[in-house]
Parts: C-alpha cells; sequence; structure tokens
C-alpha cells in the first residue's frame, strides 16, 4: 500500500543486487539507522538499557550467528551456550592478561578464538548430519561449561568462580565497568551489530552464502557441482562462532559485567537463540533481529501483565510465563514455521499488490 | 579389583535407565520421525504426578491460593490408585499433545517437530510446577532398598537393591515392548508407519491414532523412569535432564533401534563411570556431563550410522 | 569456421574396465567406452542397467572397486566429486536436486562457485572486488538464462517453478560452469512432447554453440536416435552395444534386450 | 565544408537531429533496454556512434541513396537506430509488422522493392529466407540476434554488429563520408515508408518526408511540453505509425529516452518498473488493462474488494472535475485525497502508471466510460486524432479541456472542416503524407486536388470548435426507420464491460440493431471458475447460457444507456450471438491495430447475420480459419441467437448514469 515501486528501475546489476533494491525499504532501513544512532542515545534509561535494548542487540548477534549455521547452511546447533562462554572468558582473559589493549580488538580477538573453537566442534559435520549432529553439539556445550567450571585458569583463580570484567573505555567514554553510562553501553554494542550485521549479510549474498545455502538445501548435488563440503561446512561454523562469541563477549564485558558459567551460558541459553532464529525465521537476516527482539520482549511483557497488572506472585508466574512461552512457541510454528521474517515478507507483497490480492 | 567390578555393575545399572529414556525417545523417532526432545521432561512430569498424588497435594495449589480458592482439598492417593490415574493422564497427555500440537504440524519439515517438541517441554515443564509446585518429592513405590548384603558380603561389592529393582523392572518393560511390536496388529502397524506411512493405513490405523498410542506408550515408557529416577533422588527439575543423558545413547545405538538404544546405554552406563573413576580425578572431576557425548561422538566418527544401522548408499 | 565434417574429433574420456560393485552387487562390471570431444554420447538401457551408477562414477561419486578413466588425455586420480567438477564436468540429475530455497538466478550462480576466488575478507566488505566479481559472473549468468529462455522467473524461488522449468534450471547451473564435459541425466524424464522438444533444441544448442560435450542417459528412444552422435547400450550392468544410432538400432543384441523389450 | 557545416545545422532530418541530440544531451540516456536482468543503457552519444557505424556499414554492403530498407521486429533499440541509419546514408526506411504472415510481409516486400532488411532475430530472417525467391530485388538481410544463426552461412546474410564493424572500418577509411551523406539530406527526403494495414483491401504505402515528420514532432513536444526527462515504453508494432511518431519522431525532437520492454510477454512487468512519464497506447490496451484489474479485484477480500469500489465511486463524482481544476468541496477533495492514499495511488503504482504526465489513445476512438475510468484516478489520458496520412496529428485535447466524446481542437499547426456534403472529416497538417507508394490513384482520391486529406471519418464540430468523430464514414449508415446508425459507437459502448472483448454491430440498412459479440476469454473464464463452471474451450463456454445470460444483461445496460439518448435511442441492440471463435488479424477479421473489418465479417459470418434478422433462435456457420504459420482449417457451428430487452426512449432528465 506505501510501496512506489514504479519507475524505480535498475540500469546495473549492483544496483539490482543491493541489500535493499526497493527505494521504501532503502529509506525504511536509514531511518532506523537514524533513529537508532541519533534518537535512542538520548532517551536510554537503565532499565531500558540492561533489560531491552542491550539483550536485544546481544542476543541479536548470537541469532545472526546461530541464523548462520543452522538457516543458511542447514546445520543444527544447540551448543550456542557455550560459544558464547568462549566468547566471553576469551574476552575475560584478553582484558585481563593484556590491559593495554583496546576493548574492540578485545572483543574481535574473543570472537576469532570462539572461531576456532566453535571449528574445533565442527568437525564432526563433515562425517554425521541432522539430528545426530545436533546432538554432538550437545557435547560443545556441556564440555565448555564443565571446562569454566572446572578449570581455574580461565577464571583466575578467583574464590567465587565468577569472573567481573573490568572498566574499559572508548575516546574517554567508559563501556564497560560499573561507570558505564546506558548510551555509551548502548552505542557500543549497536556499533558492533551494525557493522557485524552488514558484513553477515555481504557473506550471505555472495560466494560464501551461496556455498552455504547449497549445502543446506541439497549437500549431494552441491558437492557434485563442487562445492566443497568440509571447507563449506567448517567455514560456516568458524562465522557463527565468531558472531556468537562475539555476542558472547559483549554479554559478559558490556551487558553484565560479570558471569559464571552454569547459569549464564547454560543449555537454556542455547535453547533460547534457537527459539528466537526459528520464531524469527531460518535463513533470514532479518528474522534474526525479530526472533531476539520477540523473545526478549515476551518474558517482559508477560511479567509486566502478571505482576504488574494482576498481582500474580512472581514465582508463580515464572512458571506460568514458562508454560505461555511454550505454548507460543508452539502456536506459532503452527501458525508460520517459518517464522516472523515470513510474515513480515507475506505483509510486504501484500502491501506490494494492494489493492490486488496477486 | 572389586572396585572396578562396583563400578561396572553401577554402570551398567545407571545405563539401564538411560537405556529407559532413550527408548521414550525411539518409540516417537520410529514411528513419526519427531525427535522428541520432550522425553525428559515427560519423565518429570510423569514423576511428579505419582509422587503428588501419592503426596495428597492439590493440583494448581498455588495458584488456586491466589486466586482465593481452597487448595487443600487432595485427600493422599494410595499407590494402586495413583500409578493408574497417572497412567491415564499420560494418555490423555498424548491426546492433547495430538489433538494441539502434531494435528498441524504434519508433513512439517523435522526441525520444525524438534521445536514444537521443545516448545512442549516448556509447557510440560511450567504445566508440572504450576500444578505441583516446584519444591522436591519424595517417591516411594515400595521398591527395595540399600545395599544388596550377600554382595556386599560375599564380594565386598555394593550395588544398591534399587537399581536392581530398576534393571529388573526395565528389562521386562523392553521385553514386554518387544512382544506388544512383534505379536499386535498396532504393534506392527507402527512397525509398519516407520517405513512406509502409506502401508500402514493400509493395516487400516490412523495416523492420527498411532501417534496417539505411540505418545502414550512414551508417556508410559517415561512414567517407569521417572519413577525409577525419582524412588532413587527424588523428583524435582533436575530429573528432566536425564532426558540429555539419553541423547548419546541415541547416537550411538542409532535413532530407530530399541537394542541400539539399550546396548547404547549400558555402554554409555559403564563408559561415563570408568571415566569418572579414572580420568575424572586428573582433570577436575565431574565430566559426566559431557563424557558420554564425547564418547558417542568419537564412536560416530568411525561409524556413523551408528552401532545398528546400516551403511547408507547415497544416491543421486 | 571451418565446416564441422571432419571426422577426426580427440577422445575426451575413456572409461576403461569399470567395475562397480556395492556389497555383493554388481551395478557396473567391466565396462569401457570412450567420449570424444564435441560429441553427444547417449548411454541407453533398460532401467537397473547401471546408467545412473556410471554417470556418478563419471563425476567421481562413486569410487569404482576396478578400472580406470582418462580424461584429456590423463588417467584420473581418485579425486572427491568436487575437485572432478572444478575439471570441467558438470552434470544434471534425474529427480532434480535443485537447491530449492534459492532463487532460479542463485541457484545458476552456484553454478559459478568454482570459479569465484574472493576470500572471505573482500566478500565481508563487498564493495570493491568482491562485487566486481559477482557482477562479472552475473553477466556469465544472465548469458545463461537469456540462452534457457528462463528471463521470467529469475527471481522465482525454484521450489515454485513447475518440473519442465527446474529440469531447465538444473541445466543452466550445469552450463554455468562452462564444463568440457556435461553429463545429463534423463533431461527429458517426465516431460510433454513439447517440453521435449524444447529441452532438445536446448541440448543441440548447448553443444553447438557452448561447445560442451554431452553424455546422456534417456529413455526416449526417439529422442536419443535424434539428437546423438554414438550411443553406447547397458544391460544388467554390461556393455552390450556401442556405436552410431544407426548401428546401435539395428544390432540384434540390443533390439533382443533394450528394444524389443521398449517396443512390448 | 562549410556547406556540409550549414546543412548538419539545419536539422530537418532526423540524421542530422540525431548528431545534434549527441551535442546537446549526449550523456543522457537515450534508449534502454530490459536485457540480461537489468535495464542496458545507451547515451544520445552512444547512439549516433552507432548509427554511424551502421549507416557506413549499410553503405558498404551497397545499399544506396533512394534504396528501400525494411525494418522487422520487436522494439528493439537497434531497430530504432537502424531508420536513422538508413535515412543517413539517403535509403528509405519501410517498417513491416513482424507478427505479419509470410503473404503480407511478401507483399510489402515486393510493392517497396526493398534491396534490404534488417530483421530482429533467426524467426524473421527465416521468414524472409522463405518468401526471397518471389522478391527478387531482395538481396541483402541483416540480423540482430544471432541465436540459433550459427549455421547460416549464406554470404548475404550479415549480423548487425559485423556491419557495424564493417562499417566502423569504412568510417576509418573515410572520414568524410557519413557527414557528407548526412548533409546531403534535406527535409524533402522521405522519412519512412508506412504501409496501412487499412480496414480493406492491400496495403498502402503511405510516403512521410523527414521534413513534415519533425514539424510535427516539435509542434506536438511543444503542445504538450514534453523534455528531454521524460520515459517512454515502446511496445506498439513498429510499423504502426502511432509508435513512429512516439517512439521515433518524438523521441528526437524532445531528446527523451526510449525505454524497449525484455519481450512481448513482459511488458506489463516492463512497464511497471519502467513507470513511464508519458504513455502511449491504442484504446484496446486500456480496455484490456481495465478489464484485468477487474479480474483481480475480485479475488480480493470483500474488504478491499467494497473500498476499492467505494473509493471508485467516489472517483467518478470528484476526480475527473479535479483533474479538469474545478471547484471540489471540501469532503470530497479529503475524501479523495484518502482514496489517492489507499486506491488510486498502489492502484496506478501496480499498474506502472504512477510517473504519467500525459498519456495518449489514439488508433480508435475510446469508450467514454474507459476514458473517464482512467481520468477519474488522476491520470491525464487524452485522445489524439489521426491517421498514418497525416502523421498521426490531427487534434489533441487541451488540458483542462478534456471530454470523453471528442477528440478536441485541431492541433497546433492543423486545419479541420467538415465536409457539408458527406460528413467526412477534412484535414491539413504539417503532417501530412506525399502519396501513396506506387499509387497514384489512390493518392489522387485521399489527397484531394485542394490539398484536404479526405480522412474517410465522419465527424462533426461541436460549437467549442472540438471534432467528435462518430465513425468510418462509410459505416455509418441508417436504419430503415432512418435512424442513425454508428456502428463503432455502439461497439465502444459494449467493450467497456470487462466480459466483452470485442463486438461488431450490424444495421445499416435493416430494421432493427444486432450484434456479434467476442467474450473475454479471461475474464468471462475467470468469472465461469467462480461459478463453477467446466469449459474446455472458448467455443464451448461461449455457448454456455450462463454466460449469455451475462452478455444479456451487459447488453440490455447499454440499450438502457440508449435510450435517454435521444438520437440513439432507435439503436438499441435487440439481438445477438456469441461468437464460436476470437476475431483474428491472421484471419483477415481485424487489422493489425485490432480493428475490425466490417466488410471481411459480413463475408465471413454472412449466414450468422442472416440467422439474426430471421426468427430463428440459431444459426449455423463455417468458417475457414489461419493459424500462424500459413496453414488454414475449417471450423463449423451452430450458434444460438438471443434477445435483448430495449427501452422505451426517455427525455435525459435522468442524468445518464455510468455503468459499473
Amino acid at each position: 500500500m506505501l510501496y512506489r515501486e514504479t519507475g524505480d528501475f535498475k540500469v546495473s546489476y549492483r544496483d539490482d543486487q543491493q541489500t535493499f533494491p526497493i527505494i521504501q525499504d532503502r529509506w525504511l532501513f536509514w531511518g532506523m539507522l537514524a533513529v537508532a544512532f541519533l534518537v535512542i542515545p538520548f532517551i536510554i534509561d537503565d532499565y531500558w538499557e540492561k533489560s531491552i535494548v542491550l539483550p536485544f542487540l546481544v542476543f541479536s548477534l548470537a541469532a545472526i550467528g546461530l541464523n548462520i549455521l543452522t538457516g543458511y547452511c542447514g546445520l543444527l546447533s544447540l551448543g550456542t551456550g557455550g560459544f558464547m562462554a568462549v566468547g566471553a572468558y576469551a574476552s575475560y582473559k584478553l582484558m585481563t592478561a593484556f590491559p593495554e589493549l583496546n576493548i574492540v580488538i578485545v572483543i574481535l580477538l574473543s570472537g576469532g578464538v570462539t572461531a576456532a573453537v566453535g571449528m574445533f566442534f565442527g568437525l564432526p559435520s563433515l562425517r554425521i548430519k541432522g539430528f545426530y549432529l545436533a546432538v554432538a553439539t550437545l557435547a560443545a556445550q556441556f564440555f565448555l561449561v564443565w571446562l569454566f567450571n572446572k578449570v581455574p585458569w580461565f577464571y583466575n583463580y578467583s574464590a567465587t568462580g565468577q569472573i567481573t570484567a573490568p572498566e574499559r573505555s572508548i575516546f574517554g567514554f567508559a563501556v564497560t565497568g560499573p561507570e558505564a553510562t546506558p548510551a555509551a553501553t548502548y552505542l557500543f554494542c549497536l556499533a558492533f551489530v551494525t557493522v557485524l550485521a552488514l558484513v553477515a549479510k555481504n557473506l550471505i549474498r555472495g560466494r560464501i552464502g551461496r556455498s552455504w545455502m547449497s549445502i543446506r538445501d541439497m549437500d549431494i548435488a552441491a558437492e557434485i557441482i563442487g562445492v566443497p563440503p568440509m571447507r563449506t561446512k567448517l567455514s560456516a561454523f568458524a562465522v557463527s562462532s565468531f558472531y556468537i562469541g562475539i555476542a558472547g563477549a559483549l554479554y559478559f564485558t558490556v551487558w553484565f559485567g560479570a558471569a559464571e558459567p552454569t547459569e549464564a551460558f547454560g543449555i537454556n541459553q542455547s535453547f533460547l537463540v534457537l527459539f528466537m532464529v526459528i520464531i524469527g525465521g531460518l535463513g533470514s537476516m532479518l528474522g534474526s533481529f525479530l526472533g531476539a527482539a520477540f523473545m526478549v520482549l515476551l518474558p517482559i511483557v508477560l511479567k509486566n501483565i502478571m505482576v504488574g497488572g494482576f498481582d500474580v506472585l512472581p514465582v508463580l508466574a515464572k512458571h506460568v510465563e514458562i508454560t505461555l512461552v511454550g505454548s507460543l512457541i508452539i502456536f506459532f510454528l503452527i501458525v508460520e514455521p517459518h517464522g516472523l521474517a515470513r510474515l513480515w515478507s507475506i505483509a510486504k507483497e501484500k502491501m506490494r499488490l494492494w489493492p490486488f490480492p496477486h | 579389583m572389586s572396585y572396578l567390578i562396583e563400578t561396572i555393575l553401577s554402570g551398567l545399572l545407571a545405563g539401564v535407565m538411560y537405556s529407559l529414556v532413550a527408548l521414550g525417545f525411539v518409540l516417537i523417532f520410529k514411528a513419526s520421525q519427531i525427535f522428541n526432545f520432550a522425553q525428559g521432561v515427560l519423565c518429570l512430569f510423569a514423576a511428579l504426578t505419582l509422587a503428588s498424588l501419592m503426596l495428597g497435594n492439590t493440583p494448581f495449589s498455588e495458584l488456586l491460593h491466589t486466586l482465593g480458592l481452597p487448595n487443600d482439598w487432595m485427600p493422599v492417593v494410595p499407590i494402586w490408585i495413583a500409578v493408574p490415574i497417572t497412567i491415564l493422564v499420560m494418555i490423555g497427555l498424548a491426546f492433547v499433545i495430538e489433538r494441539f500440537v502434531l494435528r498441524y504440524l504434519v508433513n512439517q519439515e523435522p526441525i520444525i517437530l524438534f521445536m514444537a517438541t521443545i516448545g512442549l517441554a516448556y509447557v510440560l515443564e511450567g504445566m508440572g510446577d504450576l500444578m505441583w509446585g516446584s519444591d522436591v518429592k519424595p517417591l516411594s513405590v515400595g521398591l527395595p532398598e540399600g545395599a544388596l548384603d550377600w554382595m556386599f558380603d560375599r564380594f565386598d561389592i555394593y550395588v544398591d537393591k534399587l537399581e536392581i529393582a530398576a534393571a529388573v523392572v526395565a528389562t521386562v518393560l523392553v521385553i514386554a515392548l518387544s512382544l506388544f511390536s512383534q505379536y499386535t496388529r498396532i504393534g506392527r502397524a507402527l512397525r509398519a508407519v516407520a517405513d512406509d506411512h502409506q502401508a500402514a493405513l493400509s493395516v487400516g490405523i490412523s495416523l492420527r491414532t498411532i501417534w496417539i498410542i505411540v505418545w502414550s506408550i512414551a508417556g508410559f515408557v517415561a512414567l517407569v523412569a521417572g519413577t525409577m529416577w525419582g524412588a532413587k533422588s527424588g523428583v524435582q527439575f533436575s530429573l528432566s535432564l536425564i532426558a540429555l543423558k539419553a541423547l548419546p545413547v541415541l547416537i550411538l545405538g542409532g535413532f530407530t533401534s530399541i537394542p541400539g538404544a539399550i546396548l547404547g546405554g549400558l555402554i554409555i552406563g559403564v563408559g561415563e563411570k570408568l571415566a569418572e573413576l579414572y580420568a575424572g580425578p586428573y582433570i577436575g572431576g565431574a565430566i559426566e556431563n559431557w563424557f558420554a557425548y564425547v564418547l558417542a561422538l568419537a564412536f560416530l566418527l568411525v561409524r556413523p550410522q551408528g552401532l545398528f544401522g546400516e551403511r547408507i548408499i547415497e544416491r543421486v | 569456421m571451418e565446416p564441422e565434417t571432419v571426422p577426426q574429433r580427440d577422445v575426451l574420456m575413456e572409461v576403461r574396465n569399470i567395475t562397480l560393485r556395492f556389497g555383493g552387487v554388481t551395478a557396473i562390471e567391466d565396462i569401457s567406452f570412450d567420449i570424444l570431444e564435441g560429441e553427444v554420447r547417449a548411454i541407453i538401457g533398460p532401467n537397473g542397467a547401471g546408467k545412473s551408477s556410471m554417470l556418478n562414477v563419471i563425476n567421481g561419486f562413486y569410487h569404482p572397486q576396478e578400472g580406470e578413466i582418462w580424461f584429456r588425455g590423463e588417467k584420473r586420480k581418485a579425486m572427491k566429486p568436487h575437485e572432478i567438477a572444478r575439471h570441467g564436468i558438470a552434470r544434471t540429475f534425474q529427480n532434480i536436486a535443485l537447491f530449492r530455497g534459492m532463487t532460479t538466478l542463485d541457484n545458476i550462480m552456484t553454478g559459478r562457485l568454482t570459479k569465484m576466488h574472493r576470500n572471505m575478507f573482500w566478500q565481508a566488505i563487498w564493495r570493491g572486488p568482491a562485487e566486481r566479481e559477482e557482477v562479472e559472473h552475473r553477466e556469465v549468468v544472465e548469458r545463461i538464462i537469456d540462452f534457457l529462455e528462463i528471463q521470467h522467473i529469475r527471481k522465482t524461488p525454484v521450489g515454485r517453478l513447475p518440473y519442465g522449468l527446474q529440469k531447465r534450471v538444473e541445466l543452466g547451473r550445469a552450463l554455468a560452469a562452462e564444463p568440457k564435459l556435461l553429463l545429463l541425466d534423463e533431461p527429458m524424464a517426465g516431460m510433454n512432447i513439447e517440453e521435449k522438444e524444447d529441452m532438445c533444441r536446448f541440448i543441440l544448442d548447448v553443444n553447438d554453440e557452448f561447445g560442451a560435450t554431452i553424455a546422456l542417459i534417456e529413455h526416449d528412444m526417439g529422442v536419443v536416435m535424434d539428437i546423438s552422435d554414438r550411443v553406447v547400450v547397458l544391460d544388467y550392468g554390461r556393455k552390450i552395444g556401442d556405436g552410431t544410432p544407426d548401428v546401435v538400432r539395428n544390432d540384434q543384441t540390443v533390439i533382443d534386450a533394450y528394444l524389443g523389450v521398449a517396443h512390448e | 565544408m562549410s556547406n556540409v557545416q550549414d546543412s548538419l545545422r539545419r536539422q530537418d532530418t532526423f540524421a542530422k537531429l540525431l548528431l545534434h541530440n549527441a551535442g546537446t544531451f549526449g550523456s543522457r540516456p537515450a534508449y534502454r533496454e530490459k536485457e540480461f536482468g537489468i535495464w542496458q543503457c545507451w547515451t544520445w552519444a552512444e547512439v549516433a556512434d552507432n548509427v554511424r557505424n551502421l549507416a557506413c556499414g549499410l553503405a558498404d554492403i551497397g545499399i544506396r541513396r533512394g534504396d528501400k530498407v525494411a525494418i522487422v521486429g520487436s522494439n528493439r533499440p537497434h531497430l530504432y537506430w537502424s531508420f536513422t541509419a538508413i535515412q543517413a546514408i539517403g535509403a528509405v526506411p519501410v517498417p513491416i509488422y513482424q507478427d505479419g504472415i509470410a503473404e503480407e510481409v511478401r507483399f510489402v516486400l515486393d510493392h517497396a522493392e526493398v534491396v534490404c532488411a534488417i530483421v530482429e532475430d533467426q524467426e524473421q530472417t527465416d521468414k524472409l529466407l522463405d518468401v526471397r525467391e518471389s522478391v527478387p530485388s531482395l538481396r541483402q538481410i541483416v540480423y540482430e540476434d544471432d541465436r540459433g544463426m550459427r549455421h547460416y552461412e549464406q554470404e548475404f546474410l550479415h549480423k548487425f554488429r559485423d556491419l557495424q564493424e564493417r562499417g566502423r572500418a569504412h568510417d576509418k577509411a573515410h572520414p568524410d563520408f557519413y557527414p557528407g551523406e548526412v548533409a546531403k539530406g534535406s527535409g524533402d527526403d522521405i522519412a519512412v515508408i508506412a504501409y496501412t494495414s487499412g480496414t480493406t483491401g492491400r496495403p498502402k504505402g503511405v510516403v512521410l518526408k523527414c521534413g513534415s515528420l519533425i514539424e510535427v514532432g516539435r509542434a506536438s513536444v511543444g503542445f504538450e511540453g514534453l523534455t528531454e526527462r521524460e520515459d517512454i515504453l515502446s511496445y506498439l508494432p513498429m510499423a504502426w505509425v502511432g509508435d513512429h511518431l512516439f517512439s521515433f519522431v518524438q523521441a528526437y525532437t524532445a531528446g527523451y529516452t526510449v525505454n524497449c520492454p525484455e519481450s512481448a510477454d513482459t511488458v506489463m512487468t516492463d512497464l511497471k518498473e519502467i513507470g513511464p512519464t508519458y504513455f502511449f497506447a491504442p484504446p484496446s490496451i486500456f480496455e484490456n488493462i481495465l478489464t484485468h484489474m477487474m479480474i483481480r479485484i475480485e479475488d480480493a477480500s470483500a474488504i478491499k474488494r467494497r473500498l476499492f469500489h467505494y473509493y471508485m465511486d467516489v472517483a467518478k463524482k470528484v476526480g475527473t472535475p479535479l483533474l479538469e481544476g474545478l471547484p471540489v468541496g471540501l469532503f470530497d477533495r479529503l475524501n479523495y485525497g484518502l482514496g489517492k492514499l489507499l486506491i488510486y495511488g498502489p492502484l496506478k503504482n501496480t499498474l506502472g502508471f504512477s510517473r504519467i504526465r500525459v498519456a495518449y489513445t489514439a488508433g480508435a476512438p475510446m469508450g467514454p466510460e474507459t476514458f473517464r475510468f482512467y481520468r477519474s484516478l488522476g491520470i491525464n489520458l487524452k485522445q489524439l486524432y489521426g491517421q498514418t496520412e497525416s502523421a498521426a496529428y490531427v487534434c489533441i485535447q487541451k488540458d483542462g479541456d478534456v471530454r470523453p466524446d471528442t477528440v478536441g481542437p485541431a492541433a497546433p499547426g492543423c486545419e479541420v472542416r467538415i465536409d457539408e456534403a458527406s460528413g467526412e472529416v477534412l484535414v491539413k497538417s504539417p503532417g501530412l503524407f506525399a502519396g501513396y507508394f506506387k499509387n497514384d490513384e489512390a493518392t489522387a482520391e485521399t489527397l484531394g486536388a485542394d490539398g484536404w486529406l479526405h480522412t474517410g471519418d465522419a465527424g462533426i464540430m461541436t460549437d467549442e470548435g472540438h471534432l467528435k468523430v462518430i465513425d468510418r464514414a462509410k459505416d455509418v449508415g441508417k436504419l430503415n426507420d432512418g435512424t442513425l446508425f454508428a456502428p463503432q459507437y455502439l461497439e465502444n459502448k459494449l467493450k467497456f464491460y470487462p466480459f466483452i472483448r470485442e463486438a461488431v454491430c450490424h444495421g445499416s440498412g435493416r430494421d432493427m440493431v444486432t450484434a456479434f459479440i467476442n467474450i473475454d476469454m479471461e475474464a468471462v473464464g475467470n468469472w465461469a471458475e467462480r461459478n463453477d463452471l467446466n469449459y474446455a474451450s472458448y467455443a464451448e463456454l461461449a455457448a454456455k447460457p450462463e454466460i449469455y445470460a451475462l452478455i444479456r444483461s451487459n447488453i440490455e445496460e447499454v440499450n438502457r444507456g440508449l435510450a435517454i439518448d435521444s438520437e440513439l435511442a432507435g439503436s438499441q441492440i435487440h439481438r445477438f450471438l456469441l461468437l464460436h471463435k476470437e476475431l483474428d488479424a491472421d484471419d483477415g477479421e481485424l487489422t493489425r491495430t485490432r480493428k475490425v473489418r466490417r466488410r471481411v465479417i459480413a463475408e465471413r459470418y454472412g449466414s450468422l447475420i442472416e440467422g439474426l434478422y430471421s426468427d430463428a433462435d440459431h444459426a449455423a456457420i463455417e468458417v475457414r480459419i489461419t493459424y500462424e504459420d500459413g496453414r488454414e482449417t475449417m471450423m463449423n457451428a451452430d450458434l444460438r441467437i438471443e434477445e435483448a430487452e430495449t427501452f422505451p426512449p426517455q427525455s435525459a432528465a435522468e442524468p445518464l448514469r455510468m455503468a459499473s
């Protein structure tokens, strides 16, 4: 209905294959980016930062990571929590071992470390497929959490077994530690998310993305037309883990400032991210964001309604919440198994054809 | 030496329990290609229901309390009534699951069904807590407990009677299931559906019926497994995590093989106990959590089709 | 332009004494034949004769227990299918094996993957080398799309396309690799007469304009006799005939084993 | 040399105009073509270069001044360049309808003494090779698309690109040749010989001169204020004078961009992508789009459908006055604005009409209902009146003074008058042709000694000086009771209904009016599906009683409308039948521009007409039909005849309601 595509024709392949080929989408994208960078920093407060915005940003990254592996390359993973832990502990070790190192570099390196670990745990994917592989990734999940629990070197032999992020700043603004302002942490994460999301989109639309998708859609045919399965699958594991590692690092350094592996990076975290990807839409960048937003907001909304609105006991509310989250997931899978992204694209298609139905 | 035997024995017994959970998975996977992640929670839910009935807990008591309704009217139910009631609850659950979940997801991709079972796990976990509360509940179903004296006296080996009992029950269950699937019409239909949905329909049983039956059986198996685990360590949330233990068993044994599930369970049980005994102390202990996976993985790399799977010839 | 009446053609590929077994079952037994540069070579035979297995051996998906394959004058070493693809062998599949989640354009672009080299760094940045490479290959692919007359479905996910068009897209994907040898596994199976005619035209045009050597499996004898230069006949994993369509058509063994059956 | 410069500066030929355009807006896009997934683009400078090479190439293969060169193919930039290249060396382009059957093509080639043909692809090459034997003058063929041409080895076949290469070499060797040839050109050169499809007889070659075409171009471009920034979509047959005016003459004089679709099948998609600012279509296309739109909206949800129809009614009431700049109430204005947001805007967007500044319809009169419909959406649609012989330039409606029932006043530079005796429209236009090629007799008949063009149209001048074209003069007749009978007027009213694709009315010299109806396969098929009617063929569908009922209701609505009009109340349609086949240009029943050839139809369907004027409730018919490849077959049918209700004449007190 709002689309006016007439006259927006493409005279070069570059225009034709840009990220947002429709001009209104481009406006929307830039508009949202402008709001995100120029408006929100001035109105954000502590509650929004810690409960909504940072979780959304961090989990968006994790969801992009998992979507690359599961949605684009077709490899189901249940080890997201473990890989986030790798990112978190890598950033902790790097921050404490090299205090002078810039936090941006620390976080990127943490992603790199996680990528390496991810590739290692991706090795079984060369022999096994489907749910067998999914179960295999659980090995990574349990092993890694165990590792960070049991080997004191990782938590610098602290008495509690917890890790705490020291303060680091960029351009004089603290982005980690208790002094960091909501605006600073928010912008810090937003910058990462923006750049990394664009990078992910670039990878997906080009040679590498097509190899991933070919493996996903029909691995045998892909190999026969010349896609090397080993390199392709490992690259998916590497890139996916890189994103998840960075998400883990941000989770620990910027969002919580402290972490303890069993709670923060347990199997439930893996499921949470998987839900985001499925509900958002497998194989969709937009879906990663929508899924993250949905799963971050859902419990908050439910809790506010129950505790705030009906004065239900928090414990009871927690139980109701779990039940409702589970039901909603089932409901969603039934209504639209391809996720929010598909709903959006259907709506968009309708808008483009309005008032005609087809 | 006796310590080693003790370890192996206890591993075998624990393995039987893993097998029991894995069995539930295999049944459902064979009949419907659904990777049922909720199997562990099913165990928890069954055990929770049984234990609470026997304790005389009122369902939804906290909720009733919040709503200002009477919440203390359930009598203590004797075991011989509580078990049938629980079985009925599990069968009812199978109906509900078929009616409200599976029916709408026919022909969806496996990953979608898998996600639905995770959703189901959440729902069951939440419902269990809502109905019965989240506190730890003791469960005593009259099984013998304590050390098996003559083993202890003769060989200085400690074996828990409860575990022996569990093993016996599990064995009986497995045999019963095998007989059921071999010699009954429904059983044959279940096996047929694993190979070919059309074939099953030609036996004259609808897919929906098959699903309900298979989920009911899985619920029953879950009840047995849950009861055994619950009797051992009390009914609590962590019980649902034993499902995760059953997963490597599945990899090892194959998703569709009942003998695979049993043998896999035993191997994992023993392997994990031995590893904890010999390797654990050197690397920090508590390796039970992941060792089973690594074992299964290592095995898979050698034999990707699992213990009893056939070598697949890929065609294009 | 030299008129192409010169019979002297080089041997592009030669399979020598290939034997392939699965467990105890012998799928192919001691088969040898050659494929000449630029020809259309048909492999025919009743169901289960080992035709598809033969293609799978040629593109390295199956590894024969015995025998060797000579390609472009060299004995081929043991290779993975994706390496063989890089050496210039592309194929289509009996049961369409397209990437269903991708568009026609993307499917055909995957055919170019062996020719794209920009590393992950450039891919991530996109602007610059990666984009230039992408556009370069897009141009080639667009010519294939134009050639196969599938412009109107360029951006349609292939899962939504009718069967005949999917077959065409698959041919496009194979063409995109600019293969020396193109293997077509029943390119016309399940098509109506009109679609078959189109496909025949495309195959001949591919042979002609892209200069690809073609080895194809086909059941429709009329089609085979029309478009192929030479025919190999297999039956129960053995070769029972080899020669021009005319020779094969009049060969008594072939008639007994295959044509007779087909005409009954 | 300075003579050359002087001559070039005069811009009285298209080759000179091209040089001028290349100099003035050299880097602006002149042509775009959807190919290989994107819009390939050529600037004016590039076009000038291409044309120069091509022209030199043509000279190199022996084309000389005065030679006739045919152009056959669909709308492609290369073929448009060919016009200029041919003209540049003093030869004469002869565009030929590319969907014409072999015999039509042969006739034109032979009649025009064509020596060379520039064709699009293998299909057209084959067509020419087939008739080459019987056209001795044809010596060379140039083809653009080399697909499938690998084994064509005849030395008289040239690839377009190779020819341009030859031209480039020739140009290098003789750099003065091209400017010299262009300078030799003058406004008096023949620009094109356009063969009219004609509703009667053999095609006639209309000779149009460069100077007059350019004058027409300048005048019409100035009239509408067209600039080099316009975008048009060229999809009409290149051999039709309308397309020539629009895609060639005006494009050169205004310097705007000509966009060519990817193929005939993708025109609607391409239209949507380009979103032309200036659009030209014969009424049949507008009618088709309208029909299609109505079909599509019927599939929409009830809410959307209701919204659509509501706002269509609003548009009918408010849209046209707004476009005309008349005062409209505030509420209506706001409501129309809302409709623009909800319906009109998106609608125009999905059709590709969002950017249109001016749209023309020409070639045939358009039904007033269809015309009003588009204008009410805010599309500045106008009628253009003209014929090949006047370069399609006689009357144009003026902004702010557009009426559905007239074609507007005489365009700048034109004079129009009505012959008092015959009521025929007589025209003087700067675009007047120089005569029919090799047909002085016809020339003398059409172009009187007084210099007036006898159009053959019957018309009247309104008091405001607007021309109202009633019909072809020879078609207008009288019923036995003396009532005026204008078949086309009735047919256009009928064709407004989506279910009616074509109509042929009879009545001249009869007691009453009757009609043949061609149902619209798509619209009726869609309706049938919705109503669970099964059918296997067009003929079967057209014979269904339900469909007869459907069409009858349409006809009766037309009758009701006619009853109000005192002059035409007598020409209500009494009896009708649904034809079992679609009228087809290949059978000679329509012209290539889809005009009804009454004489042919009267001959072929004589028994049906007799049936209509008897008491019979059915009539049998046998017709020969021709396939595209020239094969023929006989087709039999027995068609039912039904009556339609007619209404007593009323006074016009009640305002004429628009059918919806």
